[in-house]
Formats: C-alpha cells, structure tokens, sequence
C-alpha cells in the first residue's frame, strides 16, 4: 500500500538542501500569519509588484538580454540572458508582466507563445553547453490562450520547454514571483530547487477558470481560490514549493529592494549548494523530486515497499550544517 | 460484443444518428465497424477497453497497476467532495480511473501501453493517471519496449490543483529518460486530448499520429474564443488543422491504427543495429 | 604549397566505396555522350522527369510519409517518411516539385520554406535515434525567395539543416535527381556518398541568376550554365558528386521505371557497404570528404605536407574487390 | 591613421555626408568614430584590418594563413577571366582574398578571429575563405579557444560555382565539432550579410549579434522582391527586423562590441567548471 500525499518534501528536518542563512521559510508553522487564498492570488497579481525585469536589475549584475527563438519571433512576454549573481555568471528566463497598461500590452500580460517558450529552450540548452546555471523566474496567469498560439503549437513547445527541462545537465533554482499559472508557469518551473515568494500563487487553473467550471459561475472565484491550496503556504505544504522566500510586512510591492535582497541571499545560499553536486546526482535527485508528486493507495499492493529515502538526502553535500 | 464493455450510449438494439453525416447507424454494426461511421468516416468516441483490444495483438495485454486509486491531497470540494466524484465515476464505469495500463504486443511488437478514457471525469489527468504513465515508461525503460500512449483528456484534473499539474513534470521526467536511453514512444491523440495532456506526454512522441477529426487544442474552445473575442474558423484545433500546422505525423484511421504502429514499430525495431531496445 | 583542385575524389582508382554492380559511372570518360551543360539543364528541369514521389513509390516499399516541423506548417515542397529498401526501413527526405502546373503551385515548385527545412531535421534527428539511415533526394530550383522564407529564417534553417547532417550519426546517401539549387539543395546534402542522375544539375546559382549578375543579362544563361560547369559530367570531374547514376538512352523522362530501377542498384549496393562502417568512421570520413574541397595556393607554407590519404581509404570494409 | 590601412573612400581632408540622417561629416572625425555618424548613429562600412584593430587587445592579433590564394577550378570566364578579378581586387585592397585570420585576444579571453571584407569581390565565400574559416575552426577546436567571425559578405563565390557551394559544407563541418566539443562560436553580422554566408556559419553562433541597421537576406533585394512581385516594407531584412523575427541575440553598436564579446565569452569560461576549454 502506497500512500504518498506528498513526495517532494515533508517539513523542515529533511530541507537539508535549503539554508539557513538563507532566512528561507520551509515549514509553513514558520509564519506569523497565514494571509487567505484569496489575499494571496490579489498580492500575486498586484501590478505594483516586482516583475521579472525588476528583480533582474536588483539581483543580478551586468545583465545582458539575449533575444529569439531562431524561428519566428522575439517573444516581449519572456525575457532571458546572462548576468552575474554574486560574481557568478548564470542564464536567467523569466516571464514578464507589465507595470502599466501600456507595457501590460507589450508584454501580453505576461502571457508567452511559442515562441516565448521556444526561446527558453534555446537559453536552457545554451546555459547547459556552458555549464551555467538556470534560474527562473515564474509570473504569468498562464500561457497565451490565442488562436495564434493554438497555431504555432502552444501545446507542443511548453511539453518541449518541461522535456528539456528535466533532463538539463546544470542545476536549476525556480522562483514563483508572483502568478505560477499552470502548464504556462510549469515550461519554467522543473527545478532541482524551486522557490516562491510568500504571496506567490501556483495553480493548475486560475481560480475564475476553476470557479466557471466547477462552480459554474466565475463570482466564486474566491471559494475556488481556497478550495485549490493555490497560496504559499499551501504550496509548502503540498510540497509542491521547497520553501518561501519571505516578503517585508505590507508585501513585496511595497519594497522592491527588500524583496529583491531575499531573493538574492536565497538564491546564492541555493547555487552554492547545487554547484556542489555532480550532474548525475542532481539528475536523479530532480527526477525523484518530480517522481514523487502524487496521492495514491494501492489496496492489492502485495507488500508495502520501505519508505523512500528523500531525494535530497542523494545531496551528500547539501545536509543541513549541525 | 466484440469489444469489451458495451459503450453505454449505443444499446445494440436502438440507432444512432451521424453528428457529421446524419446517417442513422444501428448500434450492433456501428460498434461492429470499431464505432466509425459507415457512411462518412466520423470517428465516434471510444472507451478505453475497446480501444485496447482493437489495437494489441489477441490475448496479449497483460492489465498492470489495475488498484491504484486516487487519495484527495487538497480535501477538494465543490458541489460535491472530491472523492464522492471518483465514487460515482468509478461507479458508473466500472474502471478506477480515467487511465488503463498494460503490457501488450502491437503487431508482434512488445510494448507498454495506456489508454485513456474520456468517460472517466472527462479523461482528467491526475495522481492516479499519472502514475500508470510514470510506471509505464519506467517499465518500458527497464525492459526496452515501446511506449505508445493513446490520449483522450480534457486536461489535468482541478480537483487536484497543483499536484495534478505536477503529473505532468512527473510523466514528462520518464519520458525524457526513455528518449535518452533511445526506445520509441508513439503518442496516439483521439477526440478530444486538450490541456495539461497535450502540453505535456500528447505532444512528446517520436511519432505523434491521430484520428481523423479529434479536437486537439491547448485551450479549451470557451477559453479560446473568449479571450480574443473573435470567431474561430471552422476545422480549428482538429486533427486535420494540427496536420497542416505540422503537429502531427499522420492521421490514421482507426481501422488501420493497429497496422500503422506495428509498422513505425517495427521499422525502428529492425533498424536497431546494436540492439539497444527490443526482442 | 597546398594546390586541392578538388579534394573528394580522384577519379576511377580510389572509388573504393562504389560499387561496381552498381553500374555507377564514376569517371566522365566511361560516358558515351557527354551532354552539353544547356542540355543538361533543360533535361533537369523536364516536367516530366521522375520527381520524389516517382523515385519513392518505385524504389522503396511500405512508404509512410511523416508530416511536420512540430512549429509552424507541413511544407508540401519536402517530402520525408519511413519506408523499406529492400526490406531494410531508411528514413527518406526529398525536395518535391510538381508534374503539372496545378501540383507546382502546391508544391511551390520545389522550393521550401524554412519549415520544410525544419521537417527535414526532425527527421534526420528521428533517423539517428533509431539507426535509420538517411537518403535524400534532392529536385530544387531553389529554397523559396519570398519574404516569408527571410521571415522565418530561411538561412537559419538551411544552416542549421546543414549543421545537422555533417554529424548525423547515421548512413547519408544523397542522390541529385533534377536541380540541386544551392544552399537549398545543400540542406540535404551532406552525405557519406553524392550520387547524381546522369542529366541532373548542382550549382551555386540558376545560370539565369548568374547571367543576369555576371553578364547582365538572363538571355546569356546558356553561356553561365557552361561557365559553372554544373552538368553531371562536370560535377563528378570537380569530385562534387561521387558518381552518376546512369539515364535511359532518352533520358529519365522517357522511363520513369528504369530509371528508379537503375537509382535502387546504386542505394542498395552504396547502403550495403556504408552499414558495415563504425559511426566514428563514418562521421571522420564524412568530414574529410567536406573538408577536401578548395582549390589554393598556400605560396609561402613551410614545406609541402605530404598528400592526404584519401578519405574513402578510411573505410576498410568499402574497398573496392580485387 | 588609428585603424591600419585607411579605407579608400574616406579621404581624410574631406568630407562624406552620413546617408541616413544627411550630416556632413569630416571623414578624420567620423574614422576617428570607428566609422559611425555622430549625429545618428549610422554605421557606415568597415574594412578588415581596421575591424581587427577595434575588436582586439592592442597588439595580441598575430595573422594565420595569410598567404592563401584561390585557384580557378572552373577556368571560369565572364567579362573576364576569374583571376585577372582576383588579382584586380589584390591589387586595389592590398589584400589576398575577403577574409582574415588570425589568433587575439578580446577584452583577456584568447580567440581564433576571422574578419571578412566587403570590398574585396563582394566579401565573396570561395576556397580561400572556407579554408581560413575552417583552419580557424580547427585551431579553435585544437586550443580550445573561442571561435569570433565577423562576417560581411554576398554570399559564396559564383566564379568558384560548387567549389564555393561545398565551402558551406566544409565550415559547417568544422563547427559542428566545434559545438560538440563545447567551445564558443560568437557571430558577429555587419552590414551586409547574404547568401551562402547567412545561410551557413553566420547562423550557427551560440550566440549571434548584429551591428544596427545591417542587411541581413538569404536572397538580395532584387530576386526576393522580383520573385513575388510586391514591395517590401522598409527596414525589411535589416538587423532590427531580425532581431523582431527572433535570430539574433542583440543589436550592438560597433562602440560596444569588444566589450560584449568579452563579457560573453568571459561568462562562458568562468561557467566551466570543468575547464573544457580556455585559459
Ligand atoms: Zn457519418
Ligand atoms: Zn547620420
């Protein structure tokens, strides 16, 4: 009998990848307070936000933006390039919103097409050629639903984007910004770390989809918010997140330059452990990661099979310090 | 019955009108003819069970994984609780869940197998689909046979929120390891396959044929057309669109569906000169 | 001093790897009439001669054509698939053009778009995944001009097909079946062996495009057409080509069936020998037969280096039988 | 004179008038501004040798190959003979062919550089090129150096005809390794870059930028416009265009290109923890 309710993570003694110093909340008994679903999904997408480009300038030096899929078009919606953290050159992508309605059109609402994700494949495989590591940077309510993305096949370049992904021979540090939206936030989200800002939010669906659906009236978006475990908290609790980066008091768009500060020590307490790691092992440990992922009973199961060792443990070098 | 379970919705003495042609079929030869119409080629629908014996070779499917049922990560409740919902569905169908897996042999060809069922929550994806598919390309990698995956789905299930979505990392992340160690998978897409399922595993195949006219869009039709504010055209998003926009290989027809794998199969099989997959 | 007339083939001795039940012509001297290069180019061009499709259907059996580029369009103007050659599965990629007016305008006269090119690298990357090897039939004016093509990267996707083939770890047999127009002809290519039908062209340039930049003038195409020296004869003197696949006495146009018949001995006595050959092998030999081409003085080198083993002797299996 | 050999048409007590924004610039000041309109930026052509100069650490530049000189395999003859034109361009450029080699260094990293020259017939690619291009190659995979191209250039050689055409087949060859065995290729794009050359190295680099305002075509002007029979829009085929269309990774003014060539390649060689290549 197999019953996994959550594979990736169970709590804070085994996050022996993710650092203290890092001030990283990795168990959701951490926080003071647990803001509601809803609270969250409004932080997630206030437009005050810091977007990608923001934490781009902030976090890194030296940033050069790299252009293109070699294919069809430069997608405004995903910006990727090299920069330095820390001195430590690295590939970003990261999907981008706008701060305005102007640059919120340019950008598409941080919706990506193909293209945009075509894009990211090509900046992951450049990343892997060099041995540079991949961070990204997760804010969109979800891939472009258009019929110019149906055509140029929206499907087919976010399952290459998440196929390219897992099996990228670097390491690869998520951050949910802000909006993780589905199979759109997902072309960026298979990491052997991933990360999210306290009020990130990160769904299958988007509460007014799932709310039009299953409640057939998208007024209950808010019910369906809760119902869906989308906020931060939840998401460490599912697992699905290794831990939240924590935001200043009134939320991160009232401090671009604190929340900016977090993500930095974050990530450079992260990169430093999984550059550790030999790319065989940081292979396994994010298949296992993944692997894990599921709720299940096997009732006819002939013998329960030994608890799983946790695929973090596979990281010799990323115990937790005593 | 020659396939199986009988499909509900055609009791073999009553008729079924052609939504494309208008042709009334009698149930007993519509189902008799692999549920296509006589007249005009539609391609009705078609349940997992039926679909498994009209493609593996007779009395070759071995069912694997067949008690795997869903738990409820997110305590899930709409109008009803979540696992009232797999209770009903299990119910009316008499399957676990929206996925059968198995080992078979295609034309001679050993393979792993799943099938999808739309009738099953709407062939949602979830922990449980998600599985059988992990597990199917985990056996196909350790044993060096095929994988060949027909999809029918509206998606990832919602009822399970990001673990669902999670599915899709989880069976994309077998299927790379199966690309890398060189075996086939052939991704069969019938009416309809939609979301999560076609942005993930649908979309991955060697190989990717489909049925004629099977809806196969990343958005659902609501979505689509909602969000643009435009009409779409006619034909958009169906097998014959993903043909022309160069997304697929080939649309086969379900009467030669068997053959057409057993054939790519078995041309990849032959050509193995170190025999890295495959007896 | 280095003087490389040609550096690919030297003439009937060392053409070890071609077979002589083939019936190949591998030294202009065996042919009985040597067209003149106008001619040449009016034979290439006949509607009439066997086209892709034409050679497919009677050479190979079981053909299944495979659509797509996965990213934008199925272009009809390159055809591809699976098919058996004497009951061993080869994956086949060929330029299409038309036999009449109306299958022309559908196959865009032979030349591809960038997408075309894209098919074809899909399925070269399909071939070398499962040791498939690879035969192309080349029939192009062209890749297609138009600004679609520069759209969507018409030169990247020439390149990049290109790029594809030098390392492609599996057979190539390339046969020039009418026009071998430039780099859209190239595209498909680079191969372990170049066969061309006795009356097929290969240049760099239409001789319309040369006459009309060099003379100045389109009416003075026959005089460019003998300058490139792009006639069959011509392009296995210039060690271009390997070696010419004899036409009926008429012409391919009068025998569509003898022709495919006389196309099957070669690809089948050419593929026998190339499968005996280590993929190390095949891609050093491979890049040899490339990198031979040039004709220079290098006035000023030290010392004469002594001359190159020729390429074709790396195959130990592919000498020709005492 | 600070960029070597003074080019022909910048005389430099005269003065030339910028094409783009009509300024009248005097021809000291504007080689003085590597060739680029003060007032608007355009950025005019540029030879080999003074390209060299502006891209490489001061004196680290030591010339390779520079002796090569093409053959006429074709006996090609229009007007007239292909080496009386070879030795005219000789003669008018002080150069051997359209491109230089050499070993530099760029902002500390060690590179094999080759620099293309429009003036001589066109920037055309025939056997002297693809053979400096490809030794560079070699050199680059044997030190495990960067490869740097800048290319200008009408595309291959039609005096050479399919001695030119194979040229592609030779570069590409020699890149391929080069990717395989993990060492950067940078391509850097000046105005203009057609043909042969686009459609070859030019399109490979790992990564590819562009000076602004650069014609970049597979085909001229003249067959792409001529061939549909319509006008084109402006700025069509021109850097920012292509940029749009997603096949370069920047724009760079001439001012800034040493300095982002080194920092790309600098991040390329710090990245590698296994030091695969440089120094
Ligand atoms: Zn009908
Ligand atoms: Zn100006």
């Amino acid at each position: 009998m197999i019953d996994r309710i959550v594979g990736a993570r169970r709590g804070i003694e085994g996050n022996g990848h993710l650092a203290d110093d890092a001030n990283l909340i990795i168990d959701s008994g951490q926080l003071r307070t647990r803001a509601s679903a809803w609270d969250a999904v409004q932080a997630a997408r206030n437009i005050k936000r810091p977007h990608t480009l923001d934490v781009i300038t902030r976090v890194f030096d030296r940033f050069q933006e790299l252009h293109g899929d070699r294919g069809f078009r430069d997608d405004p919606a995903i910006v990727g390039g090299i920069a330095e953290l820390q001195g430590r050159p690295v590939v970003i992508v990261g999907e981008q919103k706008g701060a305005s309605t102007e640059e919120n059109i340019q950008r598409n609402f941080g919706m990506p097409h193909p293209e945009g994700y075509r894009k990211a494949i090509r900046l992951y495989r450049l990343a892997e050629k060099f041995h540079l590591p991949v961070i990204t940077l997760v804010d969109t309510p979800g891939a472009y639903p258009g019929p110019e993305g149906e055509e140029r096949g929206q499907a087919e370049a976010i399952a290459k984007a998440i196929f390219t992904m897992t099996r990228l021979a670097t390491p690869i540090i998520v951050v949910i910004l802000g909006e993780g939206g589905s199979g759109g936030a997902l072309a960026l989200a298979i990491g052997d770390v991933v990360l999210a800002l306290e009020n990130a939010i990160y769904s299958v669906i988007s509460p007014e989809g799932s709310a039009a659906i299953l409640w057939r009236s998208p007024t209950e978006a808010e019910r369906a918010a809760n119902a869906m475990r989308l906020a931060g908290p939840d998401l460490l609790d599912l697992g699905v997140v290794d831990a939240l980066i924590p935001e200043p008091a009134g939320g991160a768009h009232t401090d671009h330059e604190e929340t900016a500060k977090a993500i930095k020590i974050a990530l450079v307490a992260q990169l430093a452990k999984l550059e550790r790691a030999a790319t065989s092992d940081l292979l396994s440990a994010r298949y296992e990661r993944f692997r894990g992922f599921g709720t299940l009973a096997e009732p006819g199961a002939a013998a329960a099979p030994p608890a799983a060792e946790p695929w973090w443990r596979k990281f010799p070098l990323m115990r937790r310090r005593p | 019955m020659p396939f199986g379970r009988k499909p509900k919705e055609f009791p073999d003495h009553l008729w079924t009108k052609c939504p494309t042609c208008g042709e009334m079929l009698f149930n007993k030869q519509l189902v008799r003819n692999l549920n296509v119409c006589s007249k005009c080629e539609h391609h009705f629908r078609l349940g997992a069970r039926p679909r498994i014996e009209q493609l593996v070779d007779k009395g070759s499917f071995v069912e694997q994984d067949s008690s795997l049922v869903s738990g409820d990560p997110l305590r899930f409740v709409d109008s009803k609780p979540y696992p009232e919902r797999i209770a009903a569905a299990q119910a009316k169908s008499g399957e676990k869940d929206a996925a059968i897996a198995g080992t078979a042999a295609i034309g001679g060809n050993p393979v792993e197998l799943v099938v999808m069922d739309f009738e099953f929550m709407g062939g949602s994806m979830g922990s449980v689909v998600g599985e059988k598919i992990t597990r199917a390309a985990e056996r196909a990698l350790a044993e060096r046979r095929a994988l060949v995956i027909v999809s029918a789905s509206g998606g990832a299930r919602m009822q399970e929120g990001t673990i669902a979505l999670m599915q899709m990392g989880k069976i994309v992340s077998a299927l790379a390891r199966l690309d890398e160690a060189g075996i086939p998978y052939v991704s069969v897409i019938t009416d309809p396959t939609t979301g999560g399922v076609l942005a993930s595993y649908a979309s991955l195949g060697d190989l990717i044929v489909a049925e004629p006219g099977a809806l196969i869009r990343f958005s659902g039709e609501r979505v689509t057309s909602g969000t643009v504010g435009e009409k779409l055209p006619v034909g958009f998003g169906r097998s014959e669109f993903l043909l022309e926009k160069g997304f697929l290989d080939q649309i086969v027809s379900r009467a030669q569906l068997k053959e057409r794998i057993a054939f790519f199969l078995g041309s990849f099989r032959a050509a193995s000169q170190d025999v890295r997959w495959g007896l």
